[in-house]
């Protein structure tokens, strides 16, 4: 990320919403934002002209043990500035108000992030699990996560015509 | 009265056209499609997770296996990501080897997307053609790191090994026959009535439509958006090159295929450019060797073969990254595929598959 | 010698064993029974032994096209035993039945095909006077024989329990029977020319005059275009597109029933290259060699042709291969009809 | 004109039918692998080696399992070597990383086998063994001078002070 959004913007945001937070001491401040608000900051991100932030490049999730944390990262192509825009959420029911009434393309991205570390998007147009099983419990990419032990499959072997349990 | 109704055809995952392992629900009136639904994950083997337990060197050879045709953009684009991470300034000697080896892989992986959209269509001497000619290409590779598929070549903070002295010859060799066997493509596949007659007017998507689905790479430019990172980013040393970003025009599948044919010419021009001025030194950065990037994160992207691929790391402090996560260009552009199957025919769904050019790898991740 | 080089080599033999068996049984009656089942057996040898012989063929010419080396270890430096290698392996193979599906229908299906395809053999002159059974209505009864391979297609595609089968088994009804019409309106144009409906007076005036290639280019097109839609071969292989629809009306069938299929494409195949001679080529006619020799090349040249147009095109799409057959060869064989008609007008005028 | 593409189509493709062909007979023709080529089975030079198991903490996914023994002058010896190459990634970090050039490649690629049990390759040879016996007896009865050709540095005083043979079995650091 080359060029981040500067100070002036920054402060033009927080004054829209002052919820937003971000540390103005970083080179390359996160604007953290309340999930309420967070489709209302993107689509002002997306649509005001000072802004311009018109692609999502990217939607991820990361898992701080006590919070999870739902990133963001914004892309004005033409200024070609960045945004980082992260939502705190709490561990245990982590719902977040899903963006693909903003950016569509976010779509499979969520679904990715609602397989893989559990956090429901509400509103989402076909929330369900995209990589894993259907029928798969719980979320790999939680650090609490423990994976079974495999099943034990029994290996075979053939002796004349017959199969027999190896071990 | 006789009644008709709709029914699903479930193509996948094992299909001989479905590029690996996707599956895809056709609902089907007849022959025409009403909506296709891709069904992702079995080639899943949670290479996110996987690099969360492994050191940020060890974690190289894993994203080999992403996109596994073009794996030196995989090395590339992760290595480049944790370069910045822990503020690695890479030799220059390095950054050309880089982008040699990038393009050059480029030029093999659309070489597959051609051989497997002409496989497809049902034209399977289009794709001995094209692989017989990628050949070339991995034998260079073979010559520099010594492995054909997983090359795990470029390395945080530099490449591998330096160039064997036969590569720039070798290389020119190979690059003097790229506009040889373009010219045999373009009269195999190209010229075709039938090929033509089978992408033209196929799968279109509006400008609109392929930012909506959030579309990057070779997709996004055949409907005339030339949003190239190598352009757009100018990263690495891809803004000392003069190339062009082909675009296409109407969005359909034979723009798709027109854009990445040009591309590969547009390659060669990169790959002969950065041999003229290899510059000498060193292609390591010196850096320890149990690499702990300061604490913090990273959004950083390269141009993948198949469009955006983004790495972002996040970093604690210690020798492993917390949390990985690929933003894998074939994934997100599967979006698309809904819209592009939808109203044409079942011979059309495969193209349509095809010209999205996935790569399970790397849609599973 | 003069003799045979007049009648040509298989009427001789033919003419020779008769009188042997004449002088062995003496009785007409049931010469006559042993001569046609002689005759059954060795056209059920050609059609064996083309299918053998094509299956690698076909591996061999498509290798040679995709700069490949095809099959080079079974049986020598050329693989030549490889077909036979291939038929062991289909027969030990497991023969799958499908559950739930109609198992009357479908296992006769296979069978059904290979009729049709088998009874086209019958009316195709060899050689001068070497027709199994020269029947004044020849084309007619052709035609109507090699349109009943639309049924079996069907059959298979219904019976496999299978979506991928049933869109192969609609696809073919909708090719097959689209490609008919062509076919016989590209005919046309050589029965008038030689007002026969008999296939041994069409290679007659062949002999007699000059190949219909040279009076019919527009129809030999056509009817090489058709023929390949009818052999469900590539650019027309919608069939079976294995991109597609895996192998469509086949895809359930493994083992010897699978065999039988492909059996039935390669009788096909030498079908319509015996056809294409037949009616364009001259069929058997040619200087010095024996006619039966002229007859092989010319048919095996045609397969050539397939072969190679098979393995360099891609394939069309249902709607392209329909409006193809309707709008364009169609209407384009009517005109060579007509054409046809004013030009046969103006010669008598003449 | 329509049909002009496919008649330059066909003209290729019958080009190529007479033309040069790609095909290598593989088990009589065989490709010479390149300098780096990476694969087959891993080897050792046991009498380079330094047992300082870098390779095995170096190697991404625990492929390599390795025991070490340290004689009467505390000089360390690998026991045992097995390379899993059901595990391995052939990513040659276990090769680059190693100081005295011991380990490399076989650049044998033929190396499929019918059961997964036999991926599992023990690098170290009998000959390595009965060396390995040897110099430990050599070590136990003449304590001072080490008898073994130094091929390679000393390793560090990171070697378990215990005087007497002991099985370390090294795990991948966590």
């Amino acid at each position: 990320m080359k060029n981040y959004i500067g100070a002036p913007l920054l402060s033009a945001l927080k004054e829209a919403f002052p919820a937003a937070e971000y540390d103005s001491e970083a080179a390359q401040p996160a604007v953290y934002i309340p999930a309420a608000e967070l489709t209302a900051l993107l689509i002002f991100l997306r649509d005001d002209a000072r802004f311009g932030f018109a692609r999502l490049e990217n939607l991820t999730s990361a898992d701080y043990k006590t919070y999870f944390e739902m990133v963001y990262h914004l892309f004005a192509w033409g200024p070609n500035v960045w945004i980082t825009v992260k939502v705190k959420l709490d561990h245990d029911a982590p719902v977040v108000p899903s963006v693909t009434g903003v950016f569509p393309g976010a779509e499979f991205e969520e679904r990715e992030v609602y397989d893989l570390m559990g956090i429901e998007f509400s509103g989402h147009p076909d929330l369900r699990r995209i990589l894993l099983a259907e029928d798969f419990t719980g979320h790999p990419l939680r650090k609490d996560y423990k994976q079974a032990a495999p099943p034990r499959v029994p290996r075979l072997r053939r002796e004349g015509g017959r199969v027999y349990a190896a071990d | 009265m006789p009644q008709t109704e709709t029914y699903i055809l479930n193509m996948g995952p094992q299909h001989p056209s479905t590029h690996g392992v996707l599956r895809v629900n056709l609902e089907l009136d007849g022959e025409k499609i009403l909506r296709a639904t891709p069904m992702m994950g079995y080639l899943h083997r949670g290479i996110e997770k996987l690099l969360e337990s492994r050191t940020y060197i060890q974690g190289v050879p894993y994203t080999d296996r992403l996109d596994y045709v073009s794996s030196m953009n995989n090395n590339f684009g992760y290595c480049r990501a944790v370069e910045e991470l822990a503020g690695i300034e890479v030799p220059a000697r390095a950054e050309y080897i880089r982008v040699i080896m990038a393009e050059l892989n480029r030029i093999a992986s659309h070489q597959v997307f051609i051989g497997s959209l002409a496989n497809d269509l049902g034209a399977s001497t289009g794709m001995l053609y094209t692989f017989r000619d990628r050949e070339e290409i991995l034998d260079l590779f073979d010559l520099v790191c010594g492995a054909r598929m997983t090359f795990h070549y470029i390395r945080v903070g530099g490449v591998a090994r330096n160039l064997p002295p036969e590569f720039a010859e070798k290389c020119r060799k190979f690059l003097d026959r790229v506009p040889e066997f373009t010219e045999e493509y373009a009269n195999l596949l190209m010229g075709n009535e039938i090929f033509q007659r089978r992408l033209k007017g196929v799968s279109r998507l509006t400008p609109e439509q392929a930012l909506a689905h959030n579309m990057t790479g070779p997709n996004i430019r055949a409907t005339g958006i030339p949003f190239d990172l190598r352009k757009v980013d100018g990263y690495s040393v891809y803004p000392q090159f003069a190339f062009e970003v082909p675009v296409g025009e109407n969005g359909d599948n034979w723009d798709r295929f027109r854009v990445r044919f040009r591309e590969i010419t547009e390659s060669a021009r990169i790959v002969r450019q950065a041999l003229e001025g290899l510059p000498e030194g060193p292609v390591m950065a010196k850096f320890p060797k149990m690499l702990k990037p300061p604490k913090g994160e990273v959004f950083s992207r390269t141009e993948g073969t198949r469009g955006e691929l983004g790495f972002y790391i996040v970093s604690d402090g210690t020798a492993k990254p917390y949390r990985v996560h690929i933003r894998r260009p074939s994934f997100i552009n599967m979006q698309a595929l809904d819209d592009m199957c939808r109203g044409y025919l079942i011979g059309d769904s495969v193209v349509a598959f095809s010209a999205i050019d996935p790569l399970m790898g790397e849609v599973d991740c | 010698m003069n003799a045979m080089l007049e009648n040509g080599i298989v009427v001789t033999v033919a003419g020779v064993l008769r009188e042997y068996l004449m002088l062995l049984f003496g009785n007409q009656f049931l010469t006559d029974l042993i001569m046609k089942f002689i005759g059954l057996g060795a056209l059920i040898g050609v059609i064996l032994t083309a299918a053998i012989v094509f299956t690698y063929a076909e591996r061999k010419v498509c290798a040679l096209i995709q700069v490949r080396l095809g099959p080079n270890r079974v049986g020598g430096r050329f693989g030549l035993l490889q077909p036979f290698a291939d038929m062991l392996k289909l027969m030990s193979k497991e023969d799958i039945i499908p559950a739930g599906c109609d198992r009357v229908v479908w296992a006769l299906s296979p069978m059904l095909l290979f009729v049709p395809s088998a009874l086209a053999y019958a009316f195709f002159p060899f050689d001068k006077g070497a027709v199994f059974a020269d029947v004044n209505v020849g084309i007619f009864l052709l035609i109507a024989i090699s349109s009943q391979a639309v049924l079996p297609f069907l059959m298979g595609g219904y019976a496999s329990n299978s979506k991928y089968a049933m869109i192969g088994g609609m696809r073919t009804v909708a090719q097959m029977l689209s490609y008919e019409a062509p076919m016989v309106f590209s005919l046309l144009g050589i029965v008038m020319l030689t007002g026969s409906l008999k296939m041994s007076d069409i290679v007659a005036v062949q002999a007699d005059n000059v190949w219909f290639v040279l009076l019919q280019p527009v129809a030999f097109v056509i009817f090489v275009i058709t023929a390949t839609a009818e052999t469900n071969r590539t650019p027309f292989d919608l069939v079976e597109g294995e991109s597609e629809i895996v192998a469509g009306a086949f895809s359930e069938y493994s083992g010897m029933r699978w065999a039988l299929f492909f059996l039935a494409e390669y009788a096909n195949l030498l079908a319509v290259s015996i056809l294409t001679t037949t009616f364009f080529l001259g069929g058997w006619s040619g200087p010095v060699l024996p006619g039966v020799v002229w007859f092989g090349l010319k048919a095996v040249f045609m397969v050539f042709v397939f072969m190679w147009l098979r393995w360099t095109f891609p394939r069309t799409r249902i709607d392209q291969m329909l409006s193809l057959s309707w709008k364009v060869l169609l209407p384009l064989a009517l005109v060579n009809v007509m054409c046809t008609g004013i030009g046969i007008y103006i010669y008598r005028l003449l | 004109m329509f049909g002009k593409g496919l008649i330059t189509g066909m003209g290729i493709t019958i080009r190529h039918f007479f033309g040069k062909k790609a095909t290598f007979c593989y088990p009589e023709e065989k490709l010479t692998m390149t300098e780096h080529f990476r694969g087959g089975h891993l080897t050792i030079d046991y009498k380079k080696c330094i047992a300082c198991q870098l390779c095995a903490i170096q190697c991404p996914n625990q492929a390599i399992k390795l025991k070490v023994v340290t004689d009467a002058n505390r000089k360390r010896h690998l026991e045992s070597y097995v390379h899993s190459m059901g595990r391995c990634l052939y990513c040659d970090l276990c090769i680059e990383g190693c100081a005295p050039h011991a380990l490399s490649w076989d650049k044998d690629y033929e190396i499929s086998t019918w059961h997964k049990e036999d991926l599992v390759h023990q690098v170290m040879t009998d000959e390595d063994r009965s060396y390995l016996a040897e110099v430990m007896t050599q070590a136990a009865a003449n304590p001072t001078p080490p008898p073994v050709p130094k091929a390679a540095p000393k390793p560090a005083a990171a070697a378990p002070p215990a005087a007497k043979p002991a099985d370390t079995e090294v795990k991948p650091r966590e």
